[in-house]
């Protein structure tokens, strides 16, 4: 996909301005998933803007988002990088035979007490 | 009839270079009203203008029209010259052939028709040009300065020693704001304290200052010269003149548990007080809210053991009405509340403390005698993290905190954090920042001795979370320029929290009918030629009320008020604009509409008694414009349902004439 | 038979302290724009009464722009606020008295924006020449 | 009074004590909630791109069924409550999003967003009133110190959420002190637990999880409450030593009607 359509379109779908950001790294600051990402969220708003795209859609830093909203909530020009992020794992797991997750992943994950919300929002997040 | 004479510019080749001036002068001459006209090289020279005073006389001219260069350019010279030939000076309209002509256009037969339309128009509104004669008002030679911080004491200041007498009003029991709270002062490292209160002292020596404290304005009528102001002085329960300072009813009042502002609240201050050791007026008050002898009637200590006699429990609040020539606003700022920012933990912990805080903690005459220890538990902290721009820069939408940049906060901050690295060198200080802004004398060179000499840890990267655990304070941080997150168990965490506006700064606005921002800091007259004028004149703008900034900021700028108000003040009459608008009274249907658009209030409405045709009077509501507050906007002409107010020098009549002159 | 150029007569109400000094500004420049633009200066935007304008296209203006400081950057505050929201009702009534809506407009310039205001009546004098003479709104008393 | 009730998958299987606790509890406060016919599956996470229609549009049918019945919406679940909440949201004030939906549910009559949803602790506190619910206690707690774990859910993003300030949240505080116990307030309480991450990253769940818990103890919390199911597994799994509960469980036990709910 053209560089410039793909960045495009992860901005029309999130509705995130990253011009907004002033770089100041607070989202990166609070994010609980930090240390599980190779690109962290301040990079995602920063890579998006700059169009630098493909190596986002190919990392596993897009499933460790927790989408817990805390960057989003303390960014203090109202960036919302949560909203990016999810937007570039749509664009990844939209194009096919992307999917992260299949149904046959899941007996080896289960164990008794696991609820079903932990289901149903992971096959949300990692499939289409 | 007017007899008008036209006098057609050259201006060298300036004009006659594309205009023929002659074929103007003579298509003019034709116009109703003309009786004489001419052209001339240089107009504004000294033979240009003698050959206007001496047509005027030649042949009796009543108005003149000068087809020249722009009105901003020479509108007053010419006006001058009519004043010396014996006319109002009003009586003078100037045609722009020059900016608006000439040099706009390149064709010579367009550029003349233009000009002879543009005078044509000019001649048209002269014919209906009334002489105006600018009011007089008197200035009262008194000035108000609304806030006693290092603002407004260097503006009462400045004032005083010009010779004028100036009342400053402070709402605290003493002067001396902001500033009396720091310890230090960036770049210089200075004591607060010693450079302040010697000032404060000079305050409360001047012959010609008087200070209200505990005061404040709760009123404000008049223009420019002659406001009236009326001061609420709150009742202080002990009288200011016999107070002699001493100090015994505060060491001897029962109730010790109030919160102490003056540390914010970080110790306990009792019911009756004095702020601090160098307060001015030093003179004790009484808290109401926590005194037991005025809330239950039992008690009074500090009555028997007051030897001067100056308890009074009965005192009441006292309004005083004063009139003043020029009103100083000086309402300074106040940081930010803290509540919408707890991914801080600053309502969790008690470790987690704002800058002005810190400054109370390392303040010798502060809560801990200037010992930097912990709030919580009065330790030593060994690991201090500062967080930068907490507040500040936020995007509108946010709704937190405040979009500009506080200003001060990157100076004071390295201030805090080298003052601490050299008082105790075993203590490890981060300072985590968003960019590091330093503009200003000495600033950035301030800064990198922070970092070189005394080992700052500067870290590019925003704190994302605080939690307190046990004793310590658990950081989560981003370092950018290593890419890594960084969780660092602090003893204590200072806010640079962004500076607002005092609260009571919205209210005053409304009373003196200044203008804001939406940050509610007061607007100049013009942001870079009168930055100390608010657009209301008579009103001035010193210190932190307009604006962040800094103490050299604040003093310089409440010198430059200062000068404007002994500028004004050295008048003894004010010659106001002429073209105000009027409304005629016959036509004044009494609806308000004008009233409310007057950008300046200088519409009043009042009842007056008509005559009636057969003899009998009647009272009307009718609207009447105080021509040395109207600043000739025009706003009310328009917005009059009636017709009847009309705005002088630009009538409606005169430019419908123009209208009329352009489109024949 | 040479047919005689059609040109538009436009009338400008500029305020004294932004759009009047942009003006000037133009004129220092040496920025042409069509001769066919006449100034008339008020003191500020908001002094213009509807009824000018109406005036003007009764006495045979074809197109009338009104000019005042930026909003929010009012000499008198607040002035050119005023300014905008008559305009608005004043155009919208134009449209019902069917005067097209190009033959008017509201333009902020600045007294820096010489640049602005050339360009911009340069704009709109092509505008207005494109809709021809205005015919519909005449003072009957006006006609010889 | 009557309020439709959005129960959610995991409060029908894994979570039941969530659930039945909750009903048993509004009960005893004069409240019936009357579980919505038919409903599906919100999703269990909302999804944020303006052009995920149909996964949002179970949550929307849910919002249509309270309002065809005329009443407000009431969830439990914080996940559930969000999805809801947020698609409320863009129902409201995505119109771009709302026509999309509505096209799709043409058959079945559109649904405008005006419908209000509250968590079951907005209905304590904004309903009932903290203080009616204190004097209904009969069993009051004294002596416990409890700790609220509010996670990210049910406060984030607050602009929509709008339940209670996301950075020092006290609704679930206050709850606890009208029921005669001592709330325990800690940084962590609003941190994410780890999610469904743990389906992808059980170390990340473990180390989020193990924040929480170690921060709420050394605060002194004997106790933590929760609203969400995955929470509470995250935090149980993970190490917890003290109580991981429903926060409708405790409050049962503090109005009497615990016991008497075992069917």
């Amino acid at each position: 996909m053209n560089k410039k359509y793909l960045r495009e379109d992860i901005i029309r779908m999130s509705g995130v301005n990253p011009k907004k950001c002033m770089r100041c790294g607070k989202c990166s600051g609070t994010c609980p998933a930090y240390d599980e990402m190779e690109y962290h969220p301040h990079q995602f708003v920063s890579m998006v803007e700059s169009g630098d795209i493909e190596p986002l859609l190919e990392s596993d830093s897009l499933y460790r988002c927790l989408t817990c909203f805390a960057c989003v909530e303390r960014c203090p020009r109202g960036v919302e990088p949560a909203k990016l992020i999810e937007a570039v794992r749509l664009t990844a797991i939209r194009r096919q035979g992307a999917n992260r997750l299949t149904p046959n992943d899941i007996p080896a994950m289960l164990d008794d007490e696991i609820p079903q919300q932990a289901l149903v929002s992971a096959f949300r997040k990692y499939t289409k | 009839m007017q007899r008008i004479g036209v006098f057609v510019c050259w201006c060298g080749s300036n004009i006659a270079g594309t205009v023929d001036v002659v074929a103007v002068a003579e298509a003019l001459k034709k116009e109703p009203g003309v009786v004489f006209s001419t052209d001339y090289q240089y107009m504004c020279s000294q033979a240009g203008q003698d050959l206007i005073v001496s047509s005027v006389k030649e042949h009796n001219l009543t108005g003149l029209v000068i087809c020249s260069c722009s009105p901003r350019m020479h509108e007053a010279t010419f006006r001058k010259t009519a004043q010396v030939a014996g006319l109002n000076p009003y009586m003078v309209e100037i045609a722009n052939i020059r900016e608006q002509c000439s040099w706009v256009h390149k064709d010579m037969p367009i550029g003349t028709e233009k000009a002879i339309i543009l005078g044509k128009a000019a001649v048209a509104k002269v014919n209906l040009n009334a002489p105006l004669t600018p009011g007089e008002s008197p200035v009262t030679k008194r000035a108000l300065v609304i806030g006693g911080g290092i603002a407004g004491i260097q503006t009462a200041l400045d004032i005083a020693d010009a010779g004028f007498p100036v009342d400053i009003v402070e709402k605290k029991p003493t002067i001396g704001g902001k500033m009396a709270q720091l310890d230090k002062t960036f770049p210089t490292l200075d004591c607060a304290a010693c450079i302040l209160t010697p000032k404060m002292v000079d305050v409360a020596q001047h012959e010609n200052i008087r200070i209200f404290s505990y005061s404040e304005v709760t009123d404000v009528k008049g223009f420019i010269g002659n406001f009236d102001v009326t001061i609420k002085k709150n009742a202080r329960f002990v009288n200011e003149d016999i107070c002699t300072g001493c100090g015994d009813c505060v060491t001897k009042c029962p109730q010790k548990k109030v919160p102490n502002e003056f540390n914010l609240g970080m110790d306990n201050r009792s019911a009756i007080y004095i702020p601090f050791a160098q307060a001015v007026p030093k003179v004790a008050t009484i808290d109401p809210a926590h005194c037991t002898m005025l809330k239950t009637g039992k008690c009074g200590v500090c009555s028997k053991v007051c030897k001067a006699n100056a308890i009074d429990y009965t005192q009441k609040d006292e309004f005083i009405t004063e009139r003043y020539g020029a009103i100083v606003v000086a309402t300074g700022f106040d940081p930010i509340s803290m509540d919408k920012f707890d991914e801080f933990a600053y309502n969790q912990s008690k470790d987690v403390i704002t800058s002005l805080e810190f400054e109370r903690l390392t303040n010798a005459a502060g809560p801990t005698a200037g010992k930097l220890l912990r709030p919580s538990d009065g330790e030593h902290p060994h690991k201090i993290v500062f967080v930068q721009c907490v507040g500040s820069r936020c995007d509108s939408c946010a709704e937190k905190g405040k979009e500009y940049c506080s200003k001060i906060c990157c100076m004071y901050t390295a201030k805090h954090a080298m003052l601490t690295r050299d008082k105790y060198p075993d203590t490890e200080v981060y300072v985590f920042y968003i960019d590091v802004r330093t503009p200003g004398k000495n600033f950035d060179e301030f800064y990198r001795r922070a970092v070189e000499e005394y080992d700052v840890h500067y870290i590019k990267g925003m704190v994302g979370k605080i939690t307190p655990e046990g004793k310590k304070l658990m950081v989560r941080a981003s370092d950018l320029l290593d890419g890594k997150q960084l969780n660092i168990d602090a003893d204590l965490v200072v806010l640079a929290t962004a500076i607002e506006p005092d609260k009571s700064a919205r209210s005053l606005a409304t009373m003196l009918t200044a203008s804001m921002d939406t940050n509610d800091f007061f607007t100049e007259a013009h942001p870079k030629l009168r930055p100390v004028e608010s657009p209301t004149a008579g009103v001035f703008l010193s210190g932190t009320c307009q604006g962040p900034k800094d103490i050299p900021e604040t003093v310089s700028q409440a010198g430059a008020a200062a000068s404007k108000v002994i500028g004004l003040l050295a008048k003894d009459k004010l010659k106001g604009n002429p073209c105000v608008a009027s409304s005629d009274e016959l036509m004044c249907n009494g609806c308000s509409s004008c009233e409310k658009v007057c950008p300046y209030g200088a519409i009043t409405y009042e009842n007056k008694e008509f005559r009636m045709p057969d003899r009998t009077t009647r009272v009307r509501r009718v609207a009447s414009v105080n021509p040395a507050v109207c600043q000739g906007c025009g706003c009310c002409t328009v917005t009059c349902p009636s017709g009847a107010m009309d705005l002088r020098g630009f009538m409606n009549e005169q430019i419908m004439a123009e209208v009329d002159a352009i489109c024949k | 038979m040479q047919v005689k150029e059609y040109k538009p007569l436009i009338v400008a109400f500029c305020c004294n302290w932004c759009s009047y000094a942009g003006a000037d500004l133009a004129g220092n420049n040496r920025l042409n724009y069509p001769a066919d633009v006449k100034i008339i200066r008020v003191p500020c935007s908001c002094r213009v009464n509807p009824m000018f304008i109406l005036r003007a296209f009764q006495r045979g203006a074809d197109g009338v722009i009104l000019c005042g400081c930026h909003p929010g950057d009012c000499h008198y505050t607040s002035g050119n606020y005023f300014t905008r929201r008559r305009m608005a009702m004043l155009f919208s009534m134009l449209d019902f008295l069917g005067i097209e809506r190009e033959r008017t407009r509201v333009e902020w310039v600045s007294a820096a924006e010489g640049a602005k205001f050339a360009a911009t009546m340069n704009d709109f004098v092509t505008q207005v020449a494109a809709l021809g003479e205005n015919k519909r709104l005449e003072d009957l008393r006006c006609k010889k | 009074m009557k309020f439709s009730y959005f129960p959610g998958c995991t409060l029908k299987n894994k979570a039941k004590d969530l659930d039945r606790y909750a009903i048993r509890s509004a009960e005893a406060l004069g409240i019936s909630l009357e579980e919505i016919e038919n409903w599906q599956c919100c999703g269990g996470v909302f999804t944020t791109a303006r052009d995920e229609i149909a996964t949002k549009l179970s949550s929307v049918r849910i919002l249509k069924a309270a309002k065809d019945k005329e009443q407000d919406l009431i969830t439990v679940c914080s996940a559930c409550h969000n999805v809801v909440k947020q698609t409320n949201n863009a129902m409201q004030n995505d119109a771009e999003f709302s026509s999309k939906v509505n096209r799709y549910m043409a058959s079945e009559g559109g649904y405008d967003g005006s419908t209000t949803v509250y968590h079951y602790l907005e209905m304590l506190r904004d309903i009932v009133g903290f203080d009616a619910l204190r004097e209904k206690v009969v069993k009051p707690l004294s002596g416990k110190k409890i700790a609220a774990y509010y996670g990210c859910l049910l406060l984030r993003p607050g602009s929509v959420m709008k339940m209670d300030d996301p950075e020092n949240p006290t609704i679930m505080e206050d709850m606890i002190r009208a029921m005669g116990a001592e709330p325990v307030i800690y940084g962590n309480r609003n941190e994410c637990c780890g999610g469904y991450v743990v389906m992808e990253s059980p170390e990340l769940a473990k180390k989020k999880s193990g924040d929480v818990i170690r921060n709420a103890k050394a605060q002194g919390a004997d106790m933590i409450i929760t609203a969400c199911p995955l929470c509470k597994y995250n935090l149980m799994k993970n190490g917890a030593d003290v109580p991981v509960v429903y926060f409708t469980e405790l409050l049962a036990e503090a109005l009497g009607v615990k016991e008497d709910t075992n069917e």
